[in-house]
C-alpha cells in the first residue's frame, strides 16, 4: 500500500492537477516570504540567535488551518449543544468531580490565555517564516483553548446543579492561595522572560510533558466520574497541542545548531522543568485523586508514564547525544510525584473557605485506595483527616477550623517565595528543604532549594505580594464576602467542606471562627541563624 | 468502536445510580449568569464575551482588571507580563473593548474556512472552464509576477508587525480581536502566493517563485516608502496602540486599500483577470473588520466614551497620524507610477482623472471613518495633489 | 473603575496623585516613589500591597500631564519627559553596560534603568529598545554556570541572613 | 497483562504499592532514560474507530511492538520506531475525501517528532532537523 501511494504521489508531482493548489504547495514557499532589513529581529530581550532556516513540521496554511479547526469546532459544539444537552450530561457528573472542575478548568484557562501572548512572543522572536507561521497558528489555538476551557465552566454553569463557582471563579480565584501558583507557572512562566525560556516552559515542558496527564489522562478520570463534557472539550484541545510540542521542539532545534546559543540552553531547561513541575505535579495529582470519587490509576503512575518514561525518555533522552543533560532536580521531582499532591491536598482542605468549591475529606474507601498506592499515606495524612472529621470539620456549628488546628499543633503554613505555593514544613512528605531568609529588610520563605536558587539568581523577577502579605489583617468572612464568595441568598458560602445540600456553611459560621489573616513572616519570632 | 472495557460513570449502571442519588431535587444555586461581576461596557455582553471577558489574569495595576496584586514572575530586570507602560494611550478600563464584528473563535474560523472552500471551488472552475484564457499576458507576467508578488511582502510584513501587538495588548477581548487581525494578514499574504502557484501550473511562462517579487519589494523605488513603513512598524515600534493605529488606522486604510481595491481589484477585469478580484475580496473583508475594530477601540472606547483620558488619547492619535500620514502619502505617490506600465489603458479608469478619483475615494473614506470622528485635521487636497504628482 | 479590592492607602494616594498639577511635580513624585518602594533594592516594603497599583496611577497621571504640555508632536514622541533626546539618553545607558562583565553589576544597572527610564519618563519605543539590549546581556551573564553555583554560594553572593523561629 | 514492553502497564508501572515506590524512587531511575518509542493518542470518532481496526491493528504484522489501549475517550498507542498513518489509504477505506488534516482533527497527542508528509501523518523517534531533514513532497 505504502509503495503504491508513493508512486501515485510521484506521478502527481510530475503531472500536477492544474486546477487546484495543495496547502503544502503554498507552504513550501513560506521560507521566501521574508526579507532582511536593518531593524529586523525580535523586539524582546533574548540570549539566543534563532536560526532563520528552521522548518515547521505540520505545513499548514492559514486557510487549511481554518478548515481543520472549523471541523473540530463543529464536532465539539455539536456534541455539547445537541448530544450532551439531550442527555442532561451536566447533571450526570459525580459532584466531587463537578466541583473540582470549577477550579481545574478555570486554572487551565489561565495557562491557555497566557499562552496566546507567549506564542506571540515566539512569533516575534522566530526568524524563520515557517516557524512564525507555526507560532501564529498556536496563537490562534490558544485563543481557541481559552474559549474552550472557559466554555467548560460556562456549560457547567448552565447545566450543572451547582453553578456557583463555575460562573464567578474569575473573581473569587483572587483569594485562593493556590491561584498565584498557576499564574506563575502557567501565566508568567509562559511569557515573561526570554522567548526560548518561555518556549521551554510553555511548549517543551508544560505542553509536551504536562498537558498529556493534565488534558489527556484527565479525561479518563472525568469519564469515570460521569463527566462527558470535559473529554469532549479537552481531547479536542489536545489535538492542537501536538503542533505546539513540535513548535517547542523546533525552537530547540533552532538554537541547538548554534554553539553560542546552545550554551545557555541547559540552564533554561532545568529552570523551566522545575517551574512547571513545582506547580503542575501537585496540582494535577490533587485534582485527579482528591477531586474524584472513582479512581483510574495512581497519579504517580501517570506521572511515571507520561513525564518520566515518555517525555523524559522520548524527548530529552534522545537529545542527550546532542548534549542535553538530565535536569538536576529530577530525583526531587520524582519524590514530589509521589507525595507533593498529598501535601497540597492537606493544605487545600485546611484552606477550604478560600477555594470556591465544595470539597469533602477522603472517605474510608478513598483512604484505603491511597494507602494501597502510597504506602505510609494513612499514618501521615489519613490520621489527620480522621481527627479533623471527629472535631467537626464539616459541621458549621462545631466551630472547628483546620487552620487554627494547624497553628495550635505547631504546623505553620508559609508561602514559598518562588512558586508561591503554600507549604507546611512540619507536615511535608515531598522533596522538602525549607529555608527562611532576610534580604534588604524583607523576610522570605522557601520550601526547597531549587526554587530558592531561582530567587537568589534573579531576585527582581519575584517581587510580588504573596497571599498573607496581600490580605494580612482581613477577617476571613469579610474577605470571602468581598471577593464574591457568597451565593445569591446573600449568606451561604460558595465553598463548603462537604457535598451535602444541608448544613451548608454561611458567612456567620465563618465569622464565628474569628480568623484574621496573619503574615507568619511578621508575627513569629524570627531570629538570625548564626 | 470502543472495547467497552473502560467504566464510564454516565453509563455504568452502578455508578450512574450512585451519582443520581447525590443530585438534589433543586439546584443549589439559582443564578446562572456568567461572570455576574463584570461591567457591561457599551452594550450587553454577548455569550462569547461572557465566556471570555476577564479571562486575562492581570494585576490590578491595569485599569479594569479583576485580579489583585502583582504578577508573580517577571522578566529579568523586572518588567511585568502586562503593564500600562506598553502604550502611551490611557484608559479608565481596558476591559471595555467589544469587537463590533462580534467574532469569536468558532464563527471566525468557520468564516475563514468557508472562504478557503469557496476559493478552492472558484479556482477549480476558473482553471477547468478556461477562464484563464482571457488573461492579458503582460498583466500576468509584468504585474501579477513582480508587483502582486511584492504586495505579498507588505501583507506578510504587517502580519509580523502584529506579533508585538498580540503580546502586549492590555485586555482579553482586545487581544482576541488583534490576533484575528494578525492572522488575516498572514492569510492575505498566503492567498497571493496560492494564486501565483495556480498561475504557475497553468501558464508555462509564469514563474511562481518569489525571487523577482522580493527584488521588486526590496529594491524598486515604487515600494520604498511602503517598505520602510512596514520595516519601521515591524522592527522599531513597541507601542502597541501606535502600531495598531499606524497599521490599520492609517497606512492600510489608505495605501493597502488603494493597492487591493483601486488597483488590483479594479484593473484586473480590464486585463481579463477574473481571479485576482475574487482573492482580493477576502483581504478587503478582513481589512474592513480590522477597521471596524480600530474604530471601536480608538474612536469609541478611548475617545468618545473615555471619561478621563479622552484628550490625552486624542493628542497621541493626532501626533501619530501626523507622523505616519506623510509616509503613507509617499508610499502611494511612489506606487502610483505603476500606471505607466499597465498593458491596457482605459480612459476614465487609468487616465489621470480616473486615478485621481481612485485616490480621492480612499482618502475620503479614510477621512470619513478616522479623521473626522477624531477631529484630526489634514489637508485633503494637498494629499491628493502630492500623491498625483507621482502619476 | 476599582474592582472589589480597595484600601484606604490607595484612596489616600489617589487623592495625592489627582492633586499633581505639573510634569515636574509628577516626575518628582514618580522618581521618589520608585526609589522608595519598587524593586529588590527598595527602601521600604511598607507599601508592598499597593505598590504596582500606586506606581501605575502616578505614571498614568504623569503621562496625562505630559500630553497636556505645549510641546510639539515631535518632542512628545521622541523626547524624555524632561525634554532630553530619548535616543541619546537610552544610548548612554547602553554605553554604561558595554564594559560590564559582572552579572551583579549588570543586574544593578538594569534595575536602575527601569526605575529611571520606564515610561512615561522615556517613551516606550525608546525605552523598550534599550531594555532589549540591556536585559539580553544580563540574561547571558546570568545563564553561564548558573547550575554550578551552590545555594550556599548564592546566599553569600546576595548577603542574605538565614532565619529561624525562636 | 501484555508482554509488550510498550504495553500500557508495562515496566515499573506493572508493579504496585511499595514495590512500585521502591523502583520509581530508586537510584536507577534518577536520570533521564533514552527511549526509541513513540506515542499517539487518538480521540474516539467514527473515522478513528475504523482507522484503528483497519489500519493500526494490521500494522502490528510488520511492527509487533505496537500496543493499543482503550482509555475511555481515546485510544493510546505506543510503538517502537515510527508510526505512519497514510490518509490516502484511510480515504479509500472510509469512502470519502480524508486528508491528513482531517486525521489531525482527532489526534489528541503525540510523543516523538510528529509531522505531515503529503497526505501522510508520521510520528517518529528520529530527531528531525538534527538527525534528518523535515521533508516535503513538494
Amino acid at each position: 500500500m505504502a509503495s503504491s501511494n508513493l508512486a501515485v504521489k510521484e506521478a502527481l508531482k510530475a503531472n500536477p492537477v492544474p486546477s487546484s493548489v495543495d496547502p503544502q504547495e503554498v507552504h513550501k514557499w513560506l521560507q521566501d516570504f521574508s526579507w532582511d532589513f536593518k531593524a529586523k529581529g525580535g523586539k524582546y530581550p533574548t540570549k539566543y540567535n534563532l536560526d532563520v532556516n528552521t522548518r515547521e513540521q505540520f505545513k499548514l496554511t492559514a486557510k487549511e488551518y481554518a478548515r481543520m479547526e472549523s471541523i473540530k469546532e463543529e464536532r465539539q459544539y455539536g456534541t455539547l449543544l445537541d448530544g450532551l444537552d439531550r442527555l442532561d450530561a451536566g447533571n450526570k457528573v459525580h459532584p466531587k468531580w463537578g466541583e473540582a472542575m470549577k477550579v481545574i478548568s478555570n486554572f487551565l484557562e489561565v495557562g491557555e490565555y497566557a499562552a496566546i501572548a507567549g506564542s506571540a512572543l515566539l512569533w516575534d522572536a522566530a526568524q524563520s517564516p515557517e516557524q512564525k507561521n507555526g507560532y501564529l497558528a498556536q496563537v490562534m489555538d490558544e485563543v481557541r483553548h481559552t474559549n474552550q476551557t472557559a466554555y467548560v465552566n460556562y456549560y457547567y454553569g448552565k447545566h450543572y446543579y451547582d453553578p456557583a463557582g463555575h460562573t464567578n471563579m474569575r473573581q473569587f480565584r483572587s483569594v485562593n492561595p493556590l491561584y498565584p501558583g498557576v499564574r506563575r507557572a502557567f501565566g508568567d512562566g509562559f511569557l515573561a522572560g526570554d522567548a526560548v525560556e518561555s518556549s521551554i516552559n510553555l511548549q517543551v515542558v508544560a505542553e509536551a510533558c504536562f498537558t498529556n496527564p493534565l488534558i489527556v489522562s484527565l479525561t479518563e478520570w472525568a469519564a469515570a466520574n460521569g463527566d462527558e463534557i470535559t473529554p469532549t472539550v479537552y481531547l479536542s484541545i489536545e489535538t492542537d497541542e501536538l503542533r505546539h510540542m513540535a513548535n517547542g521542539y523546533q525552537t530547540l532545534v533552532s538554537v541547538m545548531t548554534d554553539p553560542e546559543s546552545f550554551k545557555y540552553l541547559q540552564t533554561d531547561l532545568d529552570n523551566a522543568f522545575w517551574t512547571q513541575h513545582k506547580y503542575l505535579t501537585p496540582f494535577v495529582g490533587f485534582g485527579l485523586e482528591y477531586g474524584s470519587k472513582y479512581k483510574v490509576e495512581p497519579w504517580v503512575k501517570s506521572w511515571n508514564r507520561w513525564v518520566y518514561e515518555d517525555w523524559a525518555g522520548i524527548w530529552l533522552g534522545r537529545l542527550q547525544k546532542f548534549g542535553i543533560k538530565s535536569p538536576k532536580c529530577l530525583a526531587d521531582a520524582k519524590k514530589d510525584a509521589m507525595w507533593a499532591h498529598h501535601d497540597l491536598a492537606l493544605l487545600a482542605a485546611a484552606l477550604w473557605p478560600l477555594t470556591g468549591i465544595r470539597m469533602e475529606l477522603p472517605d474510608e474507601e478513598a483512604m484505603n485506595w491511597f494507602e494501597a498506592n502510597y504506602p505510609g499515606w494513612y499514618d501521615h495524612y489519613g490520621k489527620i483527616y480522621n481527627e479533623w472529621k471527629s472535631l467537626g470539620f464539616e459541621d458549621p456549628k462545631a466551630g472547628f477550623c483546620p487552620l487554627v488546628w494547624m497553628m495550635q499543633n505547631g504546623h505553620g503554613i508559609f508561602i514559598d517565595h518562588t512558586s508561591t505555593l503554600p507549604f507546611c514544613p512540619t507536615l511535608s512528605k515531598s522533596a522538602s528543604n525549607p529555608s527562611f531568609l532576610e534580604m534588604n529588610g524583607k523576610r522570605f520563605a522557601f520550601s526547597e532549594g531549587h526554587g530558592e536558587r531561582q530567587w537568589l539568581q534573579e531576585p527582581e523577577r519575584y517581587e510580588f505580594q504573596n497571599f498573607f502579605e496581600q490580605y494580612e489583617g482581613w477577617e476571613l468572612s469579610e474577605l470571602v464576602k468581598a471577593a464574591g464568595g457568597v451565593r445569591s441568598d446573600g449568606k451561604t458560602l460558595l465553598s463548603q467542606p462537604h457535598l451535602r445540600s444541608t448544613d451548608m456553611w454561611t458567612l456567620e459560621d465563618l465569622k464565628r471562627l474569628n480568623i484574621v489573616i496573619p503574615d507568619p513572616m511578621k508575627i513569629m519570632n524570627w531570629q538570625p541563624v548564626h | 468502536m470502543s472495547t467497552g472495557k473502560f467504566v464510564r460513570g454516565m453509563i455504568d449502571p452502578e455508578r450512574a445510580a450512585e451519582i443520581r442519588a447525590l443530585v438534589p431535587e433543586k439546584p443549589l444555586e439559582t443564578k446562572r449568569d456568567h461572570i455576574p461581576f463584570a461591567k457591561r461596557g457599551w452594550r450587553r455582553l454577548t455569550e462569547y464575551e461572557a465566556v471570555m471577558l476577564h479571562a486575562q489574569p492581570t494585576t490590578d495595576a491595569i485599569p479594569g482588571s479583576m485580579d489583585v496584586g502583582e504578577s508573580v514572575q517577571k522578566w529579568p530586570g523586572g518588567r511585568p507580563l502586562f503593564g500600562v507602560e506598553s502604550t502611551a494611550l490611557l484608559s479608565s478600563n481596558w476591559f471595555n473593548f467589544r469587537d463590533p464584528s462580534k467574532r469569536w473563535y468558532y464563527p471566525y474560523i468557520k468564516g475563514k474556512s468557508e472562504d478557503g472552500q469557496t476559493t478552492e471551488r472558484v479556482m477549480k472552475s476558473w482553471a477547468d472552464s478556461g477562464d484563464y484564457g482571457m488573461m492579458n499576458d503582460a498583466w500576468r507576467n509584468q504585474i501579477l509576477g513582480p508587483v502582486y508578488g511584492a504586495f505579498l511582502y507588505e501583507e506578510f510584513g504587517l502580519f509580523n508587525a502584529n506579533s508585538s501587538t498580540v503580546y502586549t495588548a492590555l485586555s482579553d477581548l482586545l487581544r482576541m480581536w488583534i490576533a484575528e487581525s494578525g492572522f488575516d494578514k498572514d492569510d492575505a499574504a498566503q492567498m497571493i502566493q496560492t494564486q501565483r502557484v495556480l498561475l504557475g501550473k497553468i501558464f508555462p511562462d509564469f514563474d511562481e517563485s518569489l525571487g523577482d517579487a522580493k527584488k521588486s519589494w526590496t529594491e524598486a523605488a515604487m515600494w520604498k516608502p511602503a517598505r520602510e513603513f512596514v520595516e519601521h512598524i515591524w522592527g522599531e515600534v513597541y507601542d502597541w496602540g501606535e502600531q495598531l493605529w499606524a497599521i490599520h488606522g492609517v497606512h492600510d486604510h489608505i495605501f493597502g486599500q488603494f493597492v487591493r481595491r483601486e488597483f488590483f481589484q479594479r484593473l484586473a477585469g480590464i486585463h481579463g483577470d477574473t481571479l485576482t478580484p475574487f482573492i482580493q475580496t477576502q483581504a478587503l473583508t478582513y481589512h474592513q473588520q480590522a477597521a471596524e475594530g480600530v474604530t471601536a477601540l480608538f474612536g469609541k472606547m478611548l475617545i468618545n466614551e473615555e471619561p478621563i483620558y479622552s484628550t490625552h488619547n486624542r493628542r497621541y492619535l493626532r501626533a501619530w497620524t501626523n507622523q505616519y500620514l506623510p509616509q503613507t502619502t509617499a508610499a502611494l505617490k511612489a506606487f502610483i507610477g505603476v500606471y505607466k506600465d499597465l498593458p491596457v489603458k482605459v480612459d476614465g479608469i487609468t487616465c489621470r482623472a480616473g486615478v485621481q478619483a481612485s485616490v480621492e475615494r480612499v482618502i475620503d473614506d479614510w477621512s470619513r471613518r478616522f479623521a473626522e470622528p477624531l477631529d484630526l485635521k489634514f489637508d485633503r487636497n494637498a494629499f491628493v495633489r502630492e500623491v498625483m504628482s507621482g502619476y | 473603575m476599582a474592582n472589589w479590592y480597595n484600601t484606604e492607602t490607595r484612596d489616600e494616594w489617589q487623592d495625592q496623585i489627582n492633586s499633581l498639577r505639573s510634569v515636574s511635580a509628577g516626575v518628582e513624585c514618580l522618581q521618589s516613589f520608585r526609589a522608595d518602594h519598587t524593586g529588590p533594592d527598595r527602601k521600604t516594603y511598607d507599601l508592598k500591597k499597593e505598590v504596582t497599583w500606586i506606581e501605575s496611577r502616578i505614571e498614568m497621571r504623569l503621562g496625562q500631564l505630559h500630553s497636556e504640555e505645549l510641546i510639539s508632536d515631535e518632542d512628545l514622541l521622541s523626547k524624555t519627559i524632561d525634554g532630553k533626546c530619548a535616543k541619546e539618553v537610552v544610548g548612554e545607558w547602553v554605553k554604561k553596560a558595554a564594559d560590564i562583565d559582572c552579572k551583579i553589576k549588570m543586574e544593578g544597572l538594569c534595575i536602575a534603568y527601569r526605575k529611571a527610564c520606564k515610561p512615561p519618563m522615556v517613551p516606550i519605543n525608546y525605552f523598550a529598545a534599550g531594555e532589549k539590549i540591556l536585559i539580553s546581556k544580563l540574561m547571558r551573564l546570568r545563564a553561564i554556570g548558573a547550575l554550578d553555583q551552590t545555594v550556599e554560594e548564592l546566599r553569600e553572593m546576595r548577603g542574605v541572613t538565614r532565619l529561624s523561629v525562636q | 497483562m501484555t508482554k509488550n514492553t510498550n504495553g500500557y502497564n508495562s515496566g515499573t508501572n506493572a508493579k504496585s504499592g511499595q514495590a512500585f515506590m521502591d523502583e520509581f524512587l530508586g537510584d536507577a531511575t534518577s536520570k533521564i532514560p533514552t527511549s526509541d518509542a513513540v506515542v499517539v493518542a487518538l480521540m474516539k470518532s467514527e473515522e478513528i474507530d475504523a482507522i484503528i481496526q483497519e489500519i493500526v491493528i494490521p500494522m502490528r504484522e510488520e511492527n509487533p511492538s505496537i500496543a493499543i489501549e482503550d482509555r475511555g475517550g481515546y485510544y493510546w498507542i505506543k510503538a517502537t520506531g515510527k508510526l505512519t498513518f497514510d490518509c490516502d489509504e484511510a480515504s479509500e477505506m472510509l469512502g470519502k475525501k480524508y486528508t491528513v488534516y482531517d486525521l489531525l482533527v482527532n489526534v489528541s497527542t503525540t510523543v516523538g517528532r510528529a509531522f505531515t508528509l503529503g497526505n501522510k501523518f508520521i510520528v517518529t523517534n528520529e530527531l528531525l532537523g538534527l538527525e534528518s531533514k523535515v521533508e516535503s513532497v513538494y
